[in-house]
């Protein structure tokens, strides 16, 4: 897997198996309700990917900033965004994130640094960089990351914003969550060669690969360029290899659609990172956490139950500030 | 005023005539292909473009990279080259991403170059709603095309017209934006096996009344059509009309409609500040000016961002139940305060999702 | 309804006022800065940023690389983060490219989000014309921004508005796309030195009249004002509004002015379908409903894209004796065929390319 | 300057000096006309990048086609461009190439191949992409050349083209005309690096440099590849290096802006391709091509003067195709 990491083994590993193993039931628990009816908002599942905003968000400050994507489920839980505001939200009720005005495609948690996230792929690319830039020019020294798929590389919008970042030396940390595939098209059908870290290097920024979703070389790489970052080195690149194992949107298995097969997803499944992460704690912290894990999930869900609905009137109100 | 044909025949829905249109058309005209993203995978496109590619060979239905703007011009590049690209679009809000190739070039290429190029493209535009869709899936932006001199926009709500005007459109020698909306795809109607353009420009009166003219664009049409058997139901006879056609409008047959009734209510599937609600308001009253007061009100999207939570969605969008009740005080004068009993639309009630 | 004091005072230029608004607030608020292509270059926009760099420093007043699209999401991403970006653009035209930035993310960050965000950028909005900027360089698209909860929309016509609606868009929590014409710099009016804020939603009525209401927008203001005199010189008394804000707008001002006149001519520097006029048009007849039956009529640029020649461009714009027959016309009975006599309007006379 | 060219020399040279010599004597007539108002049409003068559209087009076969900028003149000429319809067209008249409907910024000669342009930078590269994916549906073994600034790589539309180019092995040639200029801002304040070059190749493409717009370099180099392209290798990029000696837009000079200096422009001064060209025919031939340039360019004024102006009918004449 990878080398030793920070002075507190023991500890760390379980912030991590905590965080991973509560993206990975919250989503099971989403999967397992969805045909209720009960969450009615496009949920696109981060189950398989949990480990790539764990990996990087163990690495920042709770006033460092994440931009993410509609598969926003691991990023806004690993970054510390509050579970019972998302189950409430998915729920689309009052007590969530947004008062039910959000779903699962634009969670936010500002109090964490976590950007509500959009719905259009690579929109969210220049907002990291303006982000950065407004606290760059405040002479803060917040990290921006901003979360993007392999098909987000595609749109030309990434070009302006890893070109504008560097041009401006920016603290933006550009993690490409590569799955290898957009809905269901392989990265064969949409680019000559899935080169990207190369073309990354173009802008004059250092790149890193990051196979196998790989949370503790995540964790590591991450802490290294943040502190490169802070201190005006510029904006950095990671690629890192991942898998979702759910249909693109929905809580459903996909291999009846035949675009992947059984084998490539098994191997990504035999390499879990919930799991590895796990078989590195003893039974006892693993059942701890996972019986600490459970209680909070249930009890989220159970608070997005109760919550009320938004009352008519909030349809009119949050459309302009004053 | 057209009508639709009402004698028995082949019943399929909206996704089949679509796809019924676009394999047609691909049979008679090798110019003609289709791409987009997502148009060759496993859904092809709700049934839409199934198996265009199998049918067709793989470069005459084809997936895209996510890049909205280039393949925009793609498309106009191809169209100048003689080729009728249809282009389209999961929803409609990613046409956002098209804005400049649309209007600064297609719309503009045969004006700035005095005829001497057209652009014959077709920009499928799928409106999305239900299941939390929310503020960025459920956009219908038609107005904003209709706002532009050289574009034609077409918003057909049946499958016959479906059929007819994507052939219409396929033909066309225009930049033609196409709009569907996602919750009439299951819709089922009569449609010809053989192949018929629906001409560009021309309304259709669905149903007939004296006591106001509804004027009901894409799925609303099918919600104006439940508001009228409401109305029925009171004694109230609406006239149900569905422009068909956006760009050009057909103002005539709403002109005559309202003059024939006195009252127009207009329900767009959109917001209705600069909307086609408006341009259709301010049509027919610079028509009558002083000599008829046409009782006009215009119904849309509330002007909001679409909430996804059910409860404020479902306030978001005119419904059969509110439309009726807004054309029954019309008829009978301010605050009635009726409003039909009656179900959610069984489109809307049945749509699952994830997406 | 607001009136520009006529008290005597400062005269400046348009571009001058636009200048001024923005240095004095860059210089009470550390939060605003400005960038856009060529803002910092020796042009500076016109003069209307010349030295902000160097009076406030290079980081608060920079070019930027050709990159609409991701430079506005710049602006977006900085206004969440709590700046106040002010993004100018050299013509309106290059907004088309930043359509999925302002609708699909400012316009709807505040609603999705249940208020936890505020996008408080500008988007300066240049309206290029004459001396053939064509097709691609002359567009007013205010119109689609109207069509869009979550917008501002405003598009001053006089030095003291231009610098007192800059000020009010840069304190504005809100996306506001802010609209200005090039023939307008040139124009000097009465500007006080102090700051001020002029609130947006209240339309400017700048001659009184009993005859008719014009209302205008933007550089067709001063067309209509010309026009105005005209048609006093033939006992016409025309009222003339400027709604300065076009979203939010103050439809109050105009439909009291048309229940005086029982007139009411709209003079769009845009096109008409779906325009600002079109949704004046709507909002004034849903109000007067049958009480009162207004004569409405609408002008803008013709239904096609802007030519470059000359003599066609001059038929692409209405202007102060085009709007003054129309307008004669709509007060004595149709077709009157009483043009009057006159030059050209001097700010388009005298303008000198090559842009 | 450069190696050999093909079979006949003197013929070559001679067609390169017409053509290099033409531009530059139509638009120093344009210089010379402008301030009398006649042409009401913002000009922006390729006068000292003539050679980049001499050398490319010149390698073309006429069934080839050119997209280019609103920088147009050079282009639409090099491609065989009518010069009256041009003319006609600067003055807005009804002999203009698009009956005045154009201008300077948006000429266009499908007769020679030679298609309309754009005046909203990047926006003809997907055109150009486009065209090629038609033709090569039709079986056609057509070349496609686009033309475009250094600015015009910033857009975002530019990464969008190479990919879908490479992707689908499209003949396309991109020429990146790099007068290291986009109106007064130089390259420093727009990208982080000037590695143009390296960008392309990670979409898998050829590329090239080409020092000093070294016309006989490029007429080399762009029938090699168009040879290439027609076979079926895929897109080609070429960079070449020039420089406009007039402002961005219009007939003067702009040292006075300070944005550039002196000594920049005269080094490019200096080896002004057209001269060079020039040089290396005798005086005689020199000297006739001269005279016959001269001869049509005044005959094309006066074509353009005597012209009339479209009618007022016209003002709503194709908007639309039936
Ligand atoms: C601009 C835009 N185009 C298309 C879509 C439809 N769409 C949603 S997700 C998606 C695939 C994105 O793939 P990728 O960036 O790799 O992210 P992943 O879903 O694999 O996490 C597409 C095409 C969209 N939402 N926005
Ligand atoms: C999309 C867009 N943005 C901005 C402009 C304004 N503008 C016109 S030319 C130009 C510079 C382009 O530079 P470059 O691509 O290097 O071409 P050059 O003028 O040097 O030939 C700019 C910014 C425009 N026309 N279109
Ligand atoms: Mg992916
Ligand atoms: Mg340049």
């Amino acid at each position: 897997m990878t080398k030793g990491v920070r002075g507190d083994n023991a500890v760390l590993l379980r912030r991590l198996y905590t965080s991973l193993y509560r993206i990975r039931r919250v989503e099971e628990e989403i999967v397992r309700i969805y045909p209720t009816d009960k969450i009615k908002s496009p949920s696109h599942m981060s189950l398989g990917q949990e480990s790539v905003s764990v990996g990087v968000c163990e690495a920042l400050r709770k006033t460092d900033i994440v931009f993410a994507t509609y598969r926003s489920h691991a990023a806004y839980l690993a970054k510390g965004g509050d579970l019972k505001r998302m189950t409430a939200e998915l729920y689309g009720k009052a007590d969530g994130a947004a008062r039910g005005k959000a779903g699962s495609m634009h969670l936010i948690d500002m109090s964490t640094g976590m950007m509500g996230t959009s719905a259009i792929v690579g929109t969210s690319l220049p907002l990291a960089v303006g982000y950065a830039l407004a606290e760059r020019m405040r002479g803060k020294d917040t990290v921006v990351v901003v979360f993007f798929g392999d098909g987000a590389q595609e749109e030309g919008v990434f070009h302006e914003s890893m070109n504008f970042a560097a041009l401006k030396k920016l603290p933006v940390l550009f993690v490409l969550e590569n799955n290898t595939y957009a809905i269901h098209t392989p990265l064969g059908a949409r680019v000559p060669a899935a080169n990207f870290r190369e073309r990354a290097a173009t802008y004059k920024m250092p790149t890193q690969l990051i196979e196998d979703g790989d949370t503790l070389a995540l964790l590591e790489a991450t802490e290294a360029a943040a502190a490169r970052m802070r201190a005006g080195g510029g904006p950095e690149f990671f690629e890192v290899m991942t898998m979702r194992w759910l249909e693109h949107v929905g809580p459903g298995d996909d291999l009846h659609l035949n675009y992947r097969t059984k084998a490539e997803l098994d191997a990504w499944k035999a390499k879990d990172q919930v799991k590895l992460i796990g078989a590195m704690l003893d039974d006892a912290a693993r059942g701890q956490i996972q019986r600490e894990v459970e209680e909070e999930v249930q009890a989220a869900l159970a608070f997005a139950e109760a919550s009320p609905y938004p009352a008519d009137h909030e349809l009119y109100e949050h459309v302009y500030h004053d | 005023m057209t009508k639709l044909g009402t004698k028995p025949g082949r019943e399929i829905s909206y996704a089949d005539a679509l796809y019924e249109a676009v394999a047609s058309e691909m049979d008679i005209d090798p110019s003609v292909f289709v791409f987009g993203l997502g148009v060759d995978d496993p859904k092809g496109m709700y049934g839409t473009t199934k198996d265009l590619h199998v049918r067709f060979g793989a470069d005459r239905n084809f997936d895209t990279p996510l890049s909205e703007d280039a393949m925009t011009g793609v498309a106009i590049g191809a169209a100048i080259a003689g080729m009728r690209p249809i282009h389209v679009h999961q929803r409609f809000d990613f046409l956002l991403l098209c804005m400049n190739q649309l209007v600064n070039l297609a719309a503009k290429s045969s004006y700035m170059f005095a005829g001497a190029v057209s652009v014959p493209i077709v920009v499928r535009s799928i409106i999305g709603r239900s299941w939390g869709q929310g503020a960025q899936h459920s956009q219908a932006l038609h107005s904003m095309f209709m706002h532009v001199p050289g574009l034609k926009v077409v918003a057909p709500t049946t499958p016959h017209d479906a059929k007819g005007c994507l052939i219409a459109a396929i033909r066309d020698n225009n930049p033609v934006i196409f709009v569907e909306h996602r919750m009439l795809y299951g819709n089922r109607g009569v449609v010809p096996e053989e192949s018929y353009a629906v001409p560009f420009g021309k309304a259709r009166t669905l149903k007939e009344g004296d006591d106001i003219t509804i004027v009901a664009v894409s799925h609303m049409v099918v919600e104006a059509l439940r508001a009228a058997s409401h109305l029925e139901k009171v004694g109230v006879h609406a006239e149900v009309i569905d422009p068909v056609s956006l760009s050009p409008l057909d103002i005539d047959t709403i002109i005559q409609s309202s003059a024939k009734t006195g009252r127009l209510l207009i329900v767009d599937n959109a917001w209705t500040a600069c909307g086609a609600s408006a341009e259709i308001v301010a049509q027919v009253v610079e028509h009558f000016q002083q000599t008829r007061a046409i009782q006009v009100r215009r119904m849309g999207f509330a002007p909001v961002p679409c909430p996804t939570t059910k409860p404020l969605e479902n306030l978001f969008y005119p419904n059969a139940r509110t439309i009726a009740a807004k054309a029954y005080d019309m008829v009978k004068g301010a605050d009635q305060h009726w409003l039909p009993e009656g179900p959610e639309a069984k489109e809307i009630l049945e749509f699952k999702g994830p997406f």
